[in-house]
């Protein structure tokens, strides 16, 4: 049999789901230091998401998206960005956000159904939330083009779901990440379900990863509830597009605990089982037990640290909540930066429906 | 396929079979012609994300994957692209595909294939091959949702030959002009508007009795002026016309209910009466299907018109965020100061 | 920018470099104002298929790759959805791109990231992000071309807020629109009438200086009808207006030139001196976009009209392969029809 | 390192460019009187190929894509349907078509601008010609889906170019196809261009076959100027098809020794010398070779087999030019079912400006 090609899939993972190292760490991992901020931010993201799902149940914030279970993958991705690459997520990936300076009002805000939410003080070139699943796999392929053209040392990070590397527009990112050699990762957040999809109707194929040979990039599988294997996933993909050697899709193995956004009812479609399964290998313990094993972490520090993360998070939900509405003309003054007149009628007509002149 | 095949009753056993009519919504009415039509034609299957198990994300396709199996309602791959292909490629193959887009936004996708295939098909092959298909679409804002789960982009399919557009206001017309609109034998884009899925019940017999595919339905009768409206907004113009009763105007209020092909007849004859013409939509004003309807009358009614034609519409501009959305749509109010314009004028 | 900004002239450097005008063609104003900007604006890059080393399948990028590199110039994977996607990445990163779809018919995959994204960026980031981009289509029927190689599909787009729409139909508005469209801080679809790329030539200076992007232009004066076309049209229109003119009929002509935003005042005022409007397109005629004129006319040109409107336009069928296909498009005698009818009436 | 998947891509060729066998034949070829009518097929291809293109130079033809070079891969994938499969075809295969009955009449009425070209009288179910790149990858995936919830074995074979290899709706495809294991097969038909572009533009993939795994498919290279390759490479995804295994993707490696279209002009932008060494693949002196080396074809033969190709393709060629144009309601006559009321009026008003009542 003569032989056209041949691939391998590497899956990483270090740390079993009880936290016990499984063989020898990643070398960055040396001083296990290092992780306990990163390990912070994780606890800060579930207390936020906590909030924010209670926020909604009482009518104080529209459809929420919560990341309950996603934190090690998320903290994970914006911890291995630079401040001058880009980042283009989903609609979930706070924890990377956090990371990139994002702010948590700026998060309620656009869930709360203000585009001002949008309009991150930092980071400026970071993309919006992309409801249109996996679009902005596309735009960060773009911006990869931009820094690749420029001579930019930069790259260009993309989140979508299990359910969104079905979507032409990722698998039209990994085609022209590898047709340009872009500095781009396409991070896929298998969480094993798109609303009530689960990820084995999504494709035949049997990871996730394996989907950027399609466009000869790097591919790589690892295991999305260990903050080490995501950090060292990344820390690969990002060497290989730093020295321009392309483009990867890494599949990040994680499980979502919550219902798909708090318009779904996942009891509908998935068992009670699977879920209860899930909770097993949840990050947070994982880690915990790790860090506590390294005696960097106690109760007593996780609970005074808890305590502060509630406090402020509150600040943020106060700040979200007194943040006043737009006043009507904000749906014209953003649209064009040269308004057309007719534009500018309606607009005074909307205000004077205010009663305003 | 002629108009009165398509419009043919129920074959006598299944309206044997017809339950006790119970009142439902509009939605429950989507529901229950896709399950009419799937127990009388076994070439009707259902696709689209989430439309099985999970019965769809506004629950249009709850209890039909339970009721007809995964053979006939199919969760698809995450892709819009995806489910418009395989769409047309089943509907030129013998089957009758009913195809979900989760939200107006997530359409555009879709939209290659249905102008360029799905439109083009008979056209192409001298009617050699066809592609009978409905796409359903909830349509518009009003429901506070996020980005991209608001929008009234009918006017992106209006002008493309081949296709029908039509959107139910009531839970009856979106029983039969659903039905109807699964057994045209071209593609049919159907808009259903979400903001009143759930407004209101009305009796709706499981007849299996379709309504016609090219007929404006007159809500209300009036002689003062016409009021022109579809999707959602029929609501607001149906109150506006109870408000400007009340100051002792009378509109007539038409649901135009199918776009393409538009009975543009039911209009003029309502204008030739009053003389007055108030079209109400969602979309942004320019180049919405509202000019089509004002364009028709400028080149057919226009000596019959007493007053220049009115729109009332979203403004030219993006529905905001859902903080702000309802003072982007039109409403009662700017309904009535427009039908009182009408008046004042001419 | 504000539109003093937009209109700029040359940097003096570019202008003393100005070579002795020639007469070109519509396309070679096309390059021409394509190598002027990307002299003069380094973020400047065009890409597209075939747009490199074979300057593009209408010639329309000849030369440009080996004049600037093909780090400026660049050929993409055969997919127009990474051609849209791709252009909203590189125009949100600080990059001017001007994307070419290769034909009409090839830009619907575009539609999703120009409605989604390109028209929405500075919107939804409250003007953090922005998306200065130009899609160049080819446009229209008429070369014998392929299926797919003819259609007029601008109504795509004229109901998409945040979003220019703009179609010259002469070398000098080819070169000063492209260059605005180029200058322009929002995403302009440009659209290129093809069965003129090289219907005449013209002087037209390479002096860098832009044509505003929200102007009508009156091509010719007349005071009994109002013409009203743009794109391909305008040829049939002229000469339409040459032959009423030798029967006694005087008729304005007017290029509508940029759709999105409408310049409707110019029109307007003609209307008002010649109480008859006759609107000539070559894309369907329901929900095309001179349903829109039409209906500004009945909004607020009532009491100027002295009979009703008339749209001479394709019909509302798909244009055929090339055997048929001038049957389709509008032509002089069906302009010169409709402009004696619009003066019979009334 | 954990391997979390592995892959290999066949390669099939059986003749080599002077039409001597590698290694030993699959069984099916031992008798290679098989052969000998699909050769002649070929040769009937090529003269038909010939012909149109000089009928488009002189002004009786529009713009023409010819199939020159890829005699084999077309021939060999319609040889290897059955009646009651589903053909998908972009704009060139001829070959495949002939084998299905498509009459070379309707191609030419299609090229000449007439859209009953496309109305086949056999096979009455298969697409017509899609312009829009690998639009059809996604019909016939839908095709395949139909005969799969049917319960038939039948299957679906579309074509694409390496071009249309980067489409969206050829992913799309191939994720469908194993998302649903549908009896489909992708032909990818490599011949180096897409218009002006070459291969190794479209895509950092080191084949076209691979793009299937990211769909879970089975995936092959195959030499696609070799009709034994094509034929056995086809044999091995239908049979997997038929037997419900699911999808493939083929790619056959060609070249395209023409222009793009007779629109086109390939000097521009490729090398001579990269077609001199192409014709040194040239499918039909391969074939042609090793079916005289086996006694069942001649010079003689091929003289005389030539001479009846012309004068069938040149009956082909007058019914073609004596189809009289359709009357102006054909574009009206076939948009819809039942005709709204408006479009019927256009149809009149059409008609009355041809002189007609
Ligand atoms: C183009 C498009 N289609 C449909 C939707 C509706 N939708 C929102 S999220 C979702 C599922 C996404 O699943 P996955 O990609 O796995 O991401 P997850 O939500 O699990 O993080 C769907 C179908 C959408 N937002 N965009
Ligand atoms: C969607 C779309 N975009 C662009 C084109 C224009 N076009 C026609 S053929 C072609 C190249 C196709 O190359 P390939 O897929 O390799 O097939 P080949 O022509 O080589 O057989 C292009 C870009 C088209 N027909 N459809
Ligand atoms: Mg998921
Ligand atoms: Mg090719």
């Amino acid at each position: 049999m003569t032989v056209a090609a041949k691939f391998e899939i590497e899956y990483l993972q270090y740390l079993d789901p009880q936290g016990k190292p499984i063989g020898k760490l990643p070398p960055a991992f040396e001083d296990p230091k290092t992780l306990l901020p990163l390990f912070k931010q994780m606890l800060f993201v579930r207390t936020f998401d906590d909030k924010a799902i209670r926020l909604q149940r009482t009518g104080k914030l529209g459809t929420y998206a919560a990341c309950l279970g996603h934190e090690a993958t998320h903290v994970g991705i914006g911890a291995s960005m630079q401040e001058a690459d880009v980042f283009a997520p989903s609609y979930r990936e706070y924890g990377a956000q956090f990371m990139r300076g994002v702010q948590a009002r700026e998060i309620l805000l656009y869930w709360g159904g203000d585009e001002r939410g949008n309009d991150f003080a930092v980071p400026r070139h970071d993309y919006a939330w992309s409801v249109p699943i996996s679009t902005q796999c596309l735009h960060a392929a773009g911006a990869a083009l931009a820094f690749k053209l420029r001579g930019q040392k930069q790259l260009a990070v993309a989140c979508c779901g299990d359910g969104g590397s079905s979507k032409t527009d990722f698998y039209a990112a990994l085609n022209s990440a590898g047709a340009y050699q872009l500095p781009l990762i396409l991070c896929v957040v298998n969480n094993g379900w798109a609303i009530s999809v689960p990820r084995s109707a999504q494709t035949g194929a049997q990871t996730l990863a394996q989907k950027g040979l399609a466009g000869g990039l790097h591919c790589l599988q690892v295991d999305g509830n260990d903050l080490i294997a995501v950090l060292e996933g990344m820390r690969r993909a990002a060497e290989r597009a730093r020295n321009g050697e392309g483009g990867s899709v890494i599949e990040f193995m994680t499980y979502r605990l919550h219902d798909h956004t708090t318009a779904d009812d996942a009891r509908r479609y998935r068992d009670d089982a699977e879920v209860k399964d899930a909770w097993t290998r949840d990050p947070m313990v994982r880690l915990r037990n790790y860090l506590t094993a390294q005696k960097l972490w106690s109760e007593d520090e996780e609970k005074a640290w808890a305590e502060e993360c509630a406090r402020k998070v509150d600040v943020e939900i106060n700040a979200y909540l007194e943040t006043p509405v737009q006043p009507v003309e904000a749906m014209f003054d953003y649209l064009y930066a040269d308004p057309p007149a007719d534009l500018l009628e309606q607009r005074e007509a909307a205000i004077r429906r205010e009663g305003r002149a | 396929m002629n108009k009165a095949e398509t419009m043919t009753a129920t074959p006598s056993n299944a309206a044997a079979e017809a339950p006790a009519a119970a009142a439902i919504t509009l939605i429950e009415a989507i529901t229950q012609a896709l399950a009419y039509e799937m127990r009388n034609d076994d070439t009707v299957l259902v696709l689209g994300e989430d439309v099985g198990v999970n019965g769809g994300v506004f629950r249009a396709t709850a209890g039909l994957q339970q009721q007809f199996g995964p053979e006939r309602v199919l969760d698809t791959p995450l892709d819009e692209t995806t489910i418009a292909g395989l769409t047309v490629g089943l509907a030129s193959q013998g089957m009758k595909p009913v195809a979900e887009a989760q939200f107006d936004g997530f359409m555009y996708p879709m939209v290659d294939h249905i102008v360029c295939h799905a439109a083009r098909f008979r056209y192409r092959t001298r009617g050699r091959l066809t592609c009978p298909m409905v796409l359903r679409v909830p349509w518009g804002g009003g429901i506070r949702a996020p980005e991209h789960h608001s929008e009234a982009n009918e006017a992106i399919f209006t002008n493309v030959p081949g296709l029908r557009v039509v959107m139910p206001s009531s839970p009856a017309r979106a029983y039969g002009l659903l039905l109807a609109a699964i057994r045209e034998p071209d593609p049919v884009i159907f808009f259903e508007p979400k903001r009143i899925y759930r407004q209101y019940k009305e009796v709706v017999p499981d007849d299996g009795e379709a309504l016609p595919l090219d007929v404006c339905y007159v809500l209300r009768d009036g002689s003062d002026v016409t009021l022109v409206t579809w999707g959602a907004q029929v609501k607001e113009t149906l109150e506006a016309a109870d408000k400007l009763a009340g100051e002792g105007i009378s509109a007539e209020v038409i649901d135009v209910a199918t776009l393409r092909p538009l009975d543009f007849a039911t209009i003029a004859e309502s204008v030739s009466r009053t003389g007055r013409c108030v079209i109400v939509h969602e979309a942004p004003k320019t180049a919405g299907f509202g000019a089509e309807i004002a364009a028709r009358l400028a080149e057919e009614s226009m000596y019959d018109l007493l007053a220049p034609v009115e729109r009332v519409t979203g403004y030219d501009t993006h529905i905001p965020l859902f903080r702000l959305e309802m003072k982007y749509l039109p409403g009662v109010d700017r309904i009535v100061a427009a039908a009182k314009r009408a008046l004042a004028n001419g």
